[in-house]
């Protein structure tokens, strides 16, 4: 029963999970996204163990690289001096975490009940960037291609949201 | 000539009509034009109208059977109503007797009008008045004559309203139309029923109709409806208790006062019921009350204009007196009686209110008796013509006025024989009322145009126009009444009936009596106010009660007036109450709620993105538990599976 | 022996987690953070049915990407709107926030 | 392939709005032109189609049927009637007449003169579309630009212009919702009758409805139409929304919005349920005789012109409503041409109390009086429609009235004759409020305050010339109207009179 498997799964699941509440209970921002860090670099290991390398090493650089990076830039530009307790709770805090354990609970009952159709054998291909890639810029190059678009839009309104506004004279 | 206005008798309302049209779309901008045009235009109705006279004489078969041409007007399943034409005798004579009168009074109104800023519209008022009554007259259906009894009363409100810029012709010409109204409501009521139990409203139909009418509705039924409809003539005539407008009336021109006040549009309601008298002849009770009304009329209105001092309003209540006799005479089943006066009352009353005018004109407005005196010498052809319409009116024989109020009085007294519960009285009365109006008449004239003269008044004779219709009415007056001699052989009683002719024989001392009263009349007047033998002031004060009421027309306009401020526009302020703040109070209410509800509701809008995105979850979780433990098959309804 | 239920049971945990942090911190950044989470747990989602269930092609991995690359794109342009938000107000608490309303 | 006459019709007065929506705004001529001509091809065309119909054929002419969503039984179908032309013909006369009415309207003009053409056409479809769905489509159509016109070009009074056209359009789309909800369930009804869904009138009529059915439904459409016909007690929009449209509105919405609730009353409650309308008569009639009576009293205590004629037509709606209570055909003729009468009539009077609002800048009856003397042609027009307004025979409105009076006098069985005689009565109360509303606005002492006045001429004559016209010809030639609307009241009434005959006594 305690194969390799399991154990490995136990334990990534574990400092996920801790990970995450990290993220969500630490209260120092920086801290958080220091545990923000960890959970995208386990979330790439699983990853891994579900056989999708190509998605670990997205993950790895848009997420544990970029998206951390971008976070810790903006804890920077709006940090005021004293870090501690920049990370605190509001006042919705028990029904927030009463909705998210009933929400929990909900998402766990329909993977329990529902009957799913497990095929014999787990999709395992060592050419699978080669699959996604054939997918990717055939059948769903327009969403390719409008995904990019999104993409440039983003960072232009990213910079333009972010950039200074000139004080009106 | 003759054959040809017999068939197109229709062109004699339609000639007027033209003149209206033309002046009021064409030549209003020059005065002379329109007068001209309008008078040529009545000048040919009324040869057209002689034509047709002569036409109907020399052919004594319409008589019994009048000569109708109708067409449709509208018609649908179980409603037709034709529009036509219809000549008899009576049409006839009612034709004669409006193009004439109508003829002299735009002739006279060349003079009194003069100058006037509204000269054109004048005379297209009078064109269309004209047009409407010459269309009433030859009505051959009972609608029909209800669309030209509502237009000339149309004409007659713009008439009295004419110099609108006086507050009192306002009200009057309001109150005018608002009383016939009243009377119009019964009226149209009166013909709904008619149309409905006998399926037709043409005259000719329903005559034949009549004479078994029980096959169609139950005598009470009918007197029930002829009733309601006499409202109409109750209002047009003036009778009581409707008769408050036509002294009012009076504010207008006095050309139209002679026109539509004196001769023509008021003896409409006459006319209505001479035309249905054989409907009124089946059921007795319907016409014991149009006896009674007449009878009631003639004496009341005779009560008060001993005591008014206004030149035109006793001429006024004389009008509205007399036809009271005209109604009498129809309660007493006679048309004959009834027509006749119209005829004759027509000459001498028009003559009388022409006169009035004249005076007016020479007075610049003063319309007091007491203001004026001496006149004979100054206008000889005014007062003496007034005489003679005065003499006319009181019952001086050979005048016009004898005759025929001696063949109504006749003809109450036959009446008398059958029923002398209620003739026996209504025939004192009109005894009574002829005394009286000699008296008042006389009033007049001894006060008007005799005695001193004041010297603040310059009266001047009028010009010609005016006094060319005042020669001819008093020709008329004089020898108008000599058709109806009681010795004709065929006179006008033969022509103008309903029913069998039967010669009556002169009464002598009924003829006597009339005449003594009347002298009397004149005689008592003549003590009081020319002779000044009995002091008229201490008259008033021994009668003290009876004068006032008198001189106050026994408040009935201040009755209705209360009615009116108080009872109607009382309900109109209550019901507007009722509706702003109970049935749009309801309305704003329920708006109100929904605003309420709405300033309530928006504090769940709390503007915190987390709350949003709380609820948002909150129904998600709710919606799953419902998928989970509720009912899966309302879900499926949802989900489109599940099945 | 792992199945298709575990990872998707870890999926639902870490959704919970980052939806907890959706809607109780006051941080902007957390909550934007959270959200990240969220979408990292469906994204663990996809490429586990993709695994276990997706014989016929590498459709979950493919939409994936597509959520990877959408979510860098929001996690742009919200650092900016939290950055102008600072900007504006000199905190970026989300309670004092609360203009979108009435 | 004949002339598409009923479209081209419909398409005018959008043409119109279309061809305006391009003339730059400052050019108020060219747009009012265009505008005016528009409506005047809409009106050529429906006097062509009301002079070329075929009497004696009768039924539905000049037909164009398209199927639209053949899943709901939805056809684009058009077709014009004796019900339907007489209205669709007073629409395109007081459209024209509205135009010139509204000549002087300098705010905006464009945007005003695009939403009444389309306001035009959206009433227009509702009388001619013979198919449920066409019908409620152009209903809304109609509602949306009239609150836009109330709120930007109306007047505030008593009540501000804002609430004015608030208060009518919720009444409007109250009315509507009732309206939905009836005729939804007669459409489902009938698609399970007939196992195929139609939304066609005439297919419907075909239709037997339980009794059961007819009786629970038609209180829907009979407030839902009523509330239109500003039926007592869902009047009080009716008074307010006159008095806060702009001149042009009040014209349209008195004289052919309202009929959109009688007309839709025959055309579809009572010739699809006429059992319906036998249970619920006496309901109708009492409603109708309060309607005449409350309305016009009162009318009597109001000193604002337009309050008077709105709460005058309320009351004449009275008499439509008492016409169609008779369930006789002369009683429904005398409704559909009373409809007829009264539009023209209630519009010559907006029109003419219009331009007294523009010239005196009041239309409060006691800062009135005189004007006879600075404005004649203007007094004219208004003791003319004053005149038709309380029933002057020889005038457009009394053979209608007299037709209904006829017809209700003759239903003893439902209407009891008190209520008959109360009914008539209200021409005596009519008479007394016009005669006074005309007494103290237009007569009376000069006032030299309104020396300055001119009096209307040029384009503003033409209100009052047409519809002057039209309401003499009417008067003078019933039968023009009433041989039209008995062909189309006919059919319904012999389905009304198929039915078996009972009490409707509650």
């Amino acid at each position: 029963m305690f194969n390799g498997e399991v154990i490995a799964f136990a334990i990534v699941a574990f400092l996920l999970i801790f990970s995450a509440l990290g993220v969500v209970f630490m209260r120092n921002i920086v801290h958080s996204v220091l545990f923000l860090a960890a959970t995208f670099v386990l979330m790439a290991v699983t990853y891994l163990m579900l056989d999708a390398g190509f998605l670990a090493g997205i993950q790895l650089v848009v997420y544990a690289g970029a998206v951390s990076i971008m976070v810790v830039f903006a804890v920077m530009l709006t940090k005021r001096s004293d870090l501690h307790e920049t990370n605190l709770f509001n006042s919705l805090t028990i029904p927030g975490a009463i909705i998210s354990l009933l929400v929990f609970l909900g998402l766990s009952w329909v993977v329990v009940k529902t009957p799913w159709n497990i095929a014999e054998r787990p999709l395992v291909d060592p050419m699978a960037i080669n699959k996604i890639a054939d997918l990717m810029f055939g059948k769903f190059v327009i969403p390719f291609e409008v995904v990019a678009v999104l993409l440039l839009v983003a960072l232009i309104g990213a910079i333009i949201l972010a950039l200074e506004v000139k004080p009106q004279k | 000539m003759v054959e040809f206005a017999m068939h197109n008798a229709w062109l004699i309302p339609l000639l007027p009509a033209i003149a209206f049209a033309a002046i009021a779309l064409l030549l209003w901008p020059w005065p002379k034009a329109s007068s001209t045009f309008s008078i040529l235009m009545i000048l040919t109705s009324f040869v057209l109208a002689l034509a047709v006279v002569y036409g109907v004489y020399t052919q004594p078969e319409l008589i019994e059977k009048s000569m109708v041409y109708t067409t449709r007007w509208f018609s649908m399943p179980g409603l037709r109503i034709d529009v036509g034409i219809m000549l008899d005798p009576t049409s006839a004579m009612m034709l004669w007797v409006v193009t004439l009168v109508a003829l002299l009074v735009q002739i006279y109104s060349l003079g009194y009008m003069e100058g006037d800023p509204g000269f054109s519209s004048f005379y297209a008022y009078l064109s269309l008045f004209a047009a409407s009554m010459l269309g009433l007259v030859l009505s051959s259906n009972l609608l029909q004559m209800f669309v030209f009894w509502e237009l000339v009363g149309l004409c007659s409100y713009l008439l009295i309203g004419f110099w609108f810029y006086k507050d009192s012709a306002r009200e009057a010409a309001k109150k005018a139309f608002i009383t016939t109204r009243v009377g119009d409501f019964g009226l149209l009521i009166g013909l709904l029923s008619l149309q409905l139990i006998f399926g037709t409203l043409n005259i000719p139909e329903l005559a034949e109709k009549a004479v078994n009418f029980q096959n169609y509705v139950s005598a009470e039924t009918l007197t029930l409806v002829l009733v309601v409809l006499f409202l109409g003539p109750i209002g047009k005539s003036g009778q009581f208790p409707l008769h408050v407008w036509l002294p009012d009336a009076m504010e207008g021109p006095t050309p139209v006062s002679a026109l539509i006040h004196a001769a023509t549009m008021v003896v409409a309601g006459v006319y209505l019921v001479g035309r249905i008298l054989f409907l009124f002849k089946e059921v007795p009770a319907a016409m014991h009350v149009v006896a009674i009304i007449g009878g009631f009329t003639a004496f009341f209105a005779a009560t008060i204009a001993l005591t008014q001092t206004e030149m035109k309003r006793i001429l006024a209540y004389s009008t509205v007196s007399q036809l009271g006799y005209m109604m009498l005479a129809l309660g007493a089943a006679s048309l004959t009686a009834s027509m006749f006066h119209l005829m004759t009352h027509a000459y001498f009353k028009a003559l009388m209110f022409l006169g009035a005018g004249s005076v007016l004109h020479a007075l610049h407005g003063k319309a007091h008796i007491h203001e004026m005196g001496g006149l004979y010498k100054k206008m000889p052809w005014t007062t003496w013509t007034f005489v003679i319409g005065a003499l006319a009116i009181a019952g001086i024989p050979p005048l016009a006025g004898f005759w025929s109020k001696d063949e109504i009085l006749l003809v109450v007294k036959e009446a008398a024989h059958e029923a002398p519960g209620i003739y026996t009285p209504l025939f004192w009365l009109a005894l009574i009322t002829a005394f009286l109006t000699a008296f008042y008449m006389f009033r007049q004239v001894f006060t008007a145009f005799f005695g001193p003269e004041k010297p603040e008044n310059h009266p001047h004779e009028a010009p010609w126009n005016m006094r060319l219709p005042l020669i001819i009415l008093a020709f008329f007056s004089i020898v108008g009444g000599w058709v109806g001699l009681p010795w004709l052989e065929k006179g006008f009683g033969y022509w103008v009936r309903m029913g069998e002719f039967h010669h009556a024989e002169p009464d002598y001392v009924l003829m006597g009596v009339s005449v003594l009263l009347a002298l009397a009349g004149i005689y008592l007047a003549y003590l009081m106010y020319l002779k000044k033998a009995i002091d008229p002031d201490k008259v008033a004060e021994k009668f003290g009660v009876l004068y006032k009421l008198s001189y106050h027309k026994y408040y009935i306009d201040e009755i209705y007036l209360w009615f009116n401020q108080m009872v109607v526009d009382g309900m109109g302020k209550i019901l507007y109450w009722v509706d702003l703040y109970i049935v749009d109070g309801i309305v704003n209410g329920i708006g109100a709620i929904t605003r309420g509800s709405g300033a309530v509701l928006r504090y769940t809008t709390t503007g915190n993105l987390q709350t949003y995105a709380l609820v948002i979850f909150m129904v998600i979780v709710i919606i799953t538990l419902y998928f989970a433990f509720g009912d899966a098959s309302f879900a499926s309804l949802f989900l489109g599976g599940g099945k | 022996m792992i199945t298709l239920a575990h990872y998707m049971l870890l999926s639902a945990v870490l959704f919970a987690i980052g939806l907890f942090g959706v809607l109780s911190k006051k941080n902007a950044i957390t909550v934007l953070v959270s959200t990240e989470i969220m979408l990292n747990a469906v994204n663990l989602n996809l490429i586990a049915i993709n695994k276990y269930i997706g014989v016929d092609g590498f459709y979950g991995q493919l939409m994936a990407i597509f959520v990877i690359a959408v979510a860098a794109a929001e996690v742009g342009v919200g650092l900016g709107i939290i950055i102008s938000m600072y900007r504006n107000k000199e905190t970026i608490s989300l309670d004092e926030f609360n203009f979108l309303k009435w | 392939m004949h002339f598409p006459l009923l479209t081209a019709t419909l398409l005018a007065p959008v043409i119109g709005a279309l061809v305006i929506a391009f003339i730059p705004k400052e050019e108020h001529k060219a747009i009012k032109s265009v505008a005016a001509f528009a409506m005047f091809v809409a009106l050529f065309l429906s006097v062509f189609a009301f002079f070329s119909y075929d009497l004696a054929k009768g039924g539905f002419q000049f037909v164009e049927k398209y199927n639209w969503v053949p899943d709901l039984g939805v056809q684009f179908y058009l077709g014009v009637d004796g019900l339907s032309l007489p209205m669709l013909l007073l629409t395109n006369l007081l459209g024209f007449a509205a135009i010139f009415a509204s000549w002087n309207v300098n705010n905006r003009p464009k945007e005003f003169f695009v939403l009444f053409l389309l306001l035009i056409a959206g009433v227009m479809g509702t009388f001619i579309a013979q198919d449920l769905f066409i019908f409620l489509l152009f209903y809304e159509v109609v509602v949306i630009p009239i609150y836009i016109m109330v709120v930007i070009w109306g007047s505030s009074k008593r009540v501000t212009k804002e609430y004015a056209g608030m208060k009518l359009t919720i009444y409007l789309l109250i009315g509507s919702a009732f309206l939905l909800f009836g005729l939804i369930s007669i459409f489902v009804k009938s698609s399970d009758l007939l196992g195929h869904p139609t939304m066609n009138i005439e297919a419907l009529g075909k239709v037997a409805f339980p009794k059961d059915f007819q009786i629970t439904i038609f209180p829907f459409l009979l407030f839902g139409f009523g509330s239109l016909l500003s039926m007592w007690p869902f009047h009080s929009w009716s008074p307010d929304g006159y008095a806060g449209a702009p001149t042009a509105v009040s014209m349209i919405h008195a004289g052919v919005l309202k009929k959109i609730g009688g007309y839709g009353l025959i055309r579809i409650a009572l010739y699809l349920l006429p059992e319906g309308a036998k249970y619920w008569a006496p309901v109708i009639a009492i409603l109708a005789t309060v309607n005449v009576a409350y309305a016009a009293f009162i009318a009597l205590a109001q000193k604002d012109l337009k309050y008077v004629v709105g709460y005058s037509s309320v009351s004449h709606m009275g008499y439509v409503l008492l016409g169609i209570a008779s369930l006789n055909i002369i009683g429904i003729n005398g409704a559909v041409a009373n409809m007829f009468a009264h539009g023209v009539m209630a519009a010559l009077f907006f029109s003419m109390i219009g331009f007294v609002y523009e010239k005196t800048h009041t239309r409060y009856i006691p800062d009135l009086g005189g004007l006879a003397h600075q404005t004649p042609k203007l007094a004219i027009g208004l003791v003319m429609a004053g005149m038709a307004s309380l029933g002057l025979p020889g005038l457009i409105s009394f053979v209608p009235e007299f037709t209904v009076f006829v017809g209700i006098w003759k239903n003893e069985a439902m209407i009891p004759k008190f209520l008959a005689v109360i009914a008539i009565a209200g021409v005596i109360i009519t008479a007394l409020y016009v005669l006074r509303a005309l007494a103290y606005s237009l007569f009376g002492p000069r006032r030299e305050e309104y020396d300055h006045l001119k009096d209307i001429k040029g384009a503003e004559l033409v209100p009052l010339v047409v519809l002057g016209f039209v309401l003499i010809a009417g008067g003078v030639l019933p039968f023009l109207i009433m041989d039209m609307v008995n062909s189309g009241v006919a059919p319904i009434l012999a389905k009304l009179g198929a039915t078996t005959a009972i009490g409707g006594k509650f």
